[in-house]
């Protein structure tokens, strides 16, 4: 996808992928794409309430992203963060149970859609301010330099998200500390309803911000492939101790900001465009005509990952909320500092 | 305070029901259409979306993108373009899409909005409004609910601003902007959509005048905002059981309308301060200390505060319920407060 | 609250007398010892300043500039960095330089920090510490004279420690960086240099419990940092005048010590709470409730509130001089409280 | 100034200054020049008792810069702001009346040397936050625009401030709305104790922030020639309607973070070569020698504003401090709203 949108001319038609990888991240993407689609179908329903900030359209991002992941490395994320939190590894019956306000979701239901996390995937923080996660990656980054480990730290936002102070802070503070994290940039067009070219008069948001010092480019983020390569070789810099990068990964957002809101200020053409070559389909195309696979063990994914979408949900609306007692446990440590 | 008081137009039934939301609405407008120096800024404000919560839908069809502009999303600069074009005589209207956003602004609203008048010793003002909608309620979590106004009013040099009604809002949003110091005008979500009468054309209520929206005798509730409707109806409930109590509207935090508070107080005997923000050293803190203070001797019980729990805003619907105050938990403690002496 | 107060060692006078300044270094330099996950950020911290306010002198020769790591101006990403490493399990001590500049970093504080234990439910938490310079009385100005901890204590998941002897300093700060939560350390400028008696090697002082410092029956004074001395100096003025007043110093304002204020005031039956802090809104008016409330009825007189008068910080001396409470003021005070019933 | 901070090879030996115009600069120059020393002193010998932010070194900058401006163009500056005070047309007696908090100070002594201001000359805020005055710059520059008058903003700002959050954001801000602002970066290599290498990777900030989408350049800012070009050029677009500039002026601190501050972690060697070259003597010998103006011109110049200087003193010196009633005022337009 390029700036404005459109598919770009040229695509990889060979890749660093084993077959076994790319099957992972079908499965990734399935699985993030089953999960939004059974929770739409809740929230139109009625059956479930909550505000849900869609993610397709992105699904590649995560999925290419966490192939080169391990279990220990971090990664922070946004309100509009499932896929990624679905990519690192939470557990998909503690990540629907805390969308429904469960006292078996990843934090007992007190943290909701906006603030999942799960340390034992990685995944450390979901926050709902914009900017808010890049500094906190920076000191993730920054224990593992410290520790000497080699583990490293990948912090998702949006185009949107490049206007905010916090966000240059950290870039800032990454580059000079050469600390292994990776700016993944989901460059959807969109923050809320105000497009690209209406929030900066930057055209290529990898250009500004290699000032800061560090490696910066932009990739095809509906693209596995291209995904793949640009992931991996920042990945592996980081993990070797070459220090950060920003990935401007292009992509589109299909659907509005959160579920049930307008699309009336999107450009139509340009909207049907991408959702005729959305990233899911797009992507078993390729694994099809590309790669060879055979379309029925794609079949066998698919219904898989429904499956287990669906026991998730059955199991989450079958948990029970948290007790009253939750009202007072998590402000500290110790109950008795509670001031109040 | 008094002159203030005497200007207020009285409500008439009969005028247009509208939301509050429309009411903030109108009030822009009319702003707009008297003063060429008054315009908009903040996130996604222009149409077609006119504000996530609608306030300025309209506006930029209207005025021009020129005088309603859409923004990055940069606190900092949204709030500080508000002061600098306010520093050269403007009368801006920025908007903070959600109280809690203000905590990445705060150094322009803290900073440099409260303090350039004094610092300057008077030879220049900030004649700005920040618009901030303040949620709750709602399951949004930690980080989109909070009400903090306390950090508002703690900080000498602001007008702190909350109605409670669609018609409170147009009259004071009126005033905030044309008023020569910064005032932060808090909208609270939950009401934004209720509608109420509100008068036609331009209209005015002063800052710093509170208002009585249910007169009593056994026990006075003072609140605010969202908590205005929990208050009256825990009075409605408490009336059939025969206690008689007084709703008293602050409306602004900033000025604080000390003498209504004091002579709601002195007449009851007992009181009340209901708000969301976080009871511990919240803005119930200050008005329950001056009333205990001014009132030392005179009350037939303790000043009794009523606010959120002291933790963050819990996301299950269950737990944010217990979270805040609402009308039964008021209506108890107002029956606890008349059975106390 | 019982068993941490009975852990507190007694002072010993022959201590070796060092300032608070080279109190909160040894804190710094132990913890760093003891422990490899201790760290240290902030803006010009290294060698050779080792710190505006030389809390870090030494620090960067002795441990090396990995742990402690000057910092571009940018406080977010100070505090953000800080919030990351302990999310991974270490235990970072941030320096802001000044408190006024949480303003800039007030997001990650307030909405990252205080919160992400509770958002978490508990499977992550923030061990962080910050320490910070407070500004007043040095003609410093509006923007680099604040007393914030209001706004700290108004945000559930922080907990705020205020020292004003070296060794509470040292003994405090030590068991911050081994808090669990997120604390915020406020260093008075005004009383940085000043010597004490301080024990030497390890030293720890629970958070939570106040400290008599002077004992009194008449009244008492409910004070911290910077207004500790001036109560003491009001109180010494006093006991010539035969009223013998009691000066509790909080140390911590959350966790707060209910019960140490509760005892003080049913005590005395006479309380005024003092400050820096603006007044209004402020840290007192929530223990001035809580002293009303809790005491209704057994009070001898209103709780008093003595803080900053409600505007910016004045630069002229003269003017600074009476914006902050201080002996005089706090010594009539209780003259008028004494002659009360 | 190179941005090591050695003297550039080339220097401008003609330029497109009048006669006039390098006087008035000179003047200007030998004005903060003459206020320094005479404050040093003072701060010396115990007659004053202040926080002050030495200019030394930085004198050209505003000098030349507001031979550009008009009374009624806006600037806006920082706690090391008295060249640019005095530069924009403060008055010396209200400028050095406030610094001593007297009531004939520009805020009757209330705002102090780091918040010094005065409409009628155009300078709007001095703040003491870094940063914090940019996205202010932005709103004044606005208010012209929105009026459609020809005013252009400066706001003036330090290295060290390139690391902070506002200046991202209103940078951002600027060049998206197209306003006539001019960011002008006093770069003396330094941010209190850490050096500019020490606080960022990036080695050019006219490049970063040219990524913004905005014209952005390297100035020798020790140079009145360069200063007085680059000023004159980005000043004139501004007023053209042609949007910001970045200017990054390279100068250098001659002296501590403040007065009586310690100067041991800057580079010795480095030091006494900027102080060798400093730039009120080298524009005096440039006068001289390039311009062929006379010294006696010059000498007149030199006695005329330290005489003026010394009556700023004796006048601030000579007036009341604020009485106690200025405690309750200027807080809100009207003392009936304070609420204590
Ligand atoms: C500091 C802050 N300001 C405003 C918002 C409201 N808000 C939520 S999402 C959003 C748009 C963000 O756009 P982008 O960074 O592109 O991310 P996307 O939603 O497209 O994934 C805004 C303005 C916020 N959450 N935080
Ligand atoms: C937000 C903020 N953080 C820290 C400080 C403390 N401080 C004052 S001046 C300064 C250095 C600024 O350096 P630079 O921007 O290069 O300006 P210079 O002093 O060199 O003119 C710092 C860190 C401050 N005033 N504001
Ligand atoms: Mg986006
Ligand atoms: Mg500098």
């Amino acid at each position: 996808m390029t700036s404005d949108g459109g598919t770009p001319p040229s695509r990889p038609s060979t890749s660093g992928l084993s077959d076994d990888a790319a099957l992972r991240i079908f499965r990734t993407m399935c699985t993030i794409r089953s999960a939004e689609d059974r929770i739409v179908l809740g929230l139109n329903s009625g059956e479930f309430r909550m505000t849900y900030y869609g993610v397709r359209g992105q699904e590649v991002i995560p999925a290419a992203v966490c192939e080169h992941l391990r279990r220990d490395d971090y990664m922070v994320t946004t309100y509009r963060g499932m896929h990624d939190c679905i990519a690192k590894g939470i557990p998909l019956d503690e990540l629907v149970a805390e969308m429904c306000g469960k006292v078996t979701g990843t934090s007992k239901g007190k943290g909701g859609p906006m603030h999942l996390s799960d340390p034992q995937s990685g995944l450390m923080v979901t926050t709902g301010v914009v900017g808010g996660g890049l500094p906190i990656a920076v000191g993730l980054a920054l224990s593992s330099k410290l520790r000497g480990t080699d583990q490293v730290t990948v912090v998702n936002f949006g185009d949107g998200a490049t206007s905010i102070g916090a966000t240059h802070e950290a870039c800032n503070l990454a580059a000079l500390w050469e600390v292994p994290v990776i700016f993944v940039c989901q460059h959807n067009q969109y923050g809320e309803h105000t497009r690209f070219a209406d929030f900066t008069r930057t055209r290529s948001l990898a250009d500004r911000f290699r000032g800061y010092g560090m490696e910066a480019r932009t990739v095809d983020g509906n693209s596995v492939p291209a995904m793949d390569e640009a992931a991996g070789e920042a990945i592996g810099r980081a993990r070797d101790g070459g220090g950060p990068t920003f990935l401007e990964c292009m992509t589109y957002r299909l659907g509005g900001h959160t579920f049930g809101s307008t699309t009336e200020y999107m450009d139509a053409d340009e909207y049907s465009r991408a959702e005729a070559d959305e990233p899911v389909a797009r992507y078993r195309r390729w694994l099809i005509g590309d790669r060879g696979i055979g379309e029925g063990v794609l079949h066998e994914i698919e219904d898989d990952v429904a499956a287990r979408v669906e026991e998730a949900v059955a199991a989450a609306k079958a948990a029970a909320p948290p007790g009253a007692d939750e009202l007072f446990t998590d402000v500290f440590s110790s109950q008795g500092d509670l001031p109040g | 305070m008094m002159d203030r008081r005497s200007q207020e137009p009285a409500g008439a039934p009969e005028d247009p029901a509208i939301t509050m939301s429309e009411a903030v609405n109108q009030a822009l407008d009319l702003a707009m259409a008297e003063d060429p120096e008054v315009f908009v800024i903040g996130e996604d404000i222009e149409d077609p979306i006119g504000g996530v919560m609608k306030g300025t839908k309209g506006l930029s069809t209207r005025y021009g993108r020129e005088r309603v502009r859409n923004t990055p999303i940069s606190e900092q600069a949204i709030v500080g373009a508000a002061i600098g074009a306010s520093l050269a005589g403007m009368r801006p209207v920025a908007e903070v899409m959600l109280m809690d956003f203000f905590a990445v602004a705060m150094d322009q609203v803290a900073n440099h909005a409260a303090k350039l008048r004094y610092m300057s010793g008077g030879r220049t003002n900030v004649p700005i409004t920040i618009r901030t909608s303040v949620g709750g309620g709602r399951q949004f979590g930690a980080q989109h609910s909070q009400s903090l106004e306390a950090w508002m009013m703690h900080t000498p040099g602001l007008k702190v601003v909350v109605p409670s009604t669609p018609r409170d809002a147009k009259g004071l949003l009126y005033s905030c902007i044309f008023d020569d110091d910064p005032c932060i005008f808090m909208e609270t979500m939950s009401l934004l959509f209720i509608r109420g009468p509100v008068p036609a054309g331009r209209f005015e209520l002063p800052l710093g005048v509170a208002d009585v929206k249910r007169a009593g005798e056994d026990a006075t509730v003072v609140t605010w905002g969202w908590q205005v409707p929990e208050a009256l109806a825990a009075a409605e409930v408490l009336s059939a059981e025969g206690i008689s109590v007084e709703v008293l509207d602050l409306r602004t935090l900033v000025p604080l309308d000390k003498e209504a508070i004091l002579a709601s107080a002195a007449k009851t005997g007992r009181v009340v301060v209901v708000h969301a923000a976080t009871q511990f050293a919240g803005p119930g803190a200050e008005i329950a200390s001056m009333v205990s203070h001014d009132l030392f001797g005179r009350l037939s019980a303790p000043v009794e505060r009523l606010g959120a729990v002291y933790s963050p805003v819990p996301y299950a619907s269950g737990l944010e319920a217990r979270h805040y105050p609402e009308r039964t938990r008021i209506a108890e403690c107002i029956r606890a407060l008349v059975g106390h002496s």
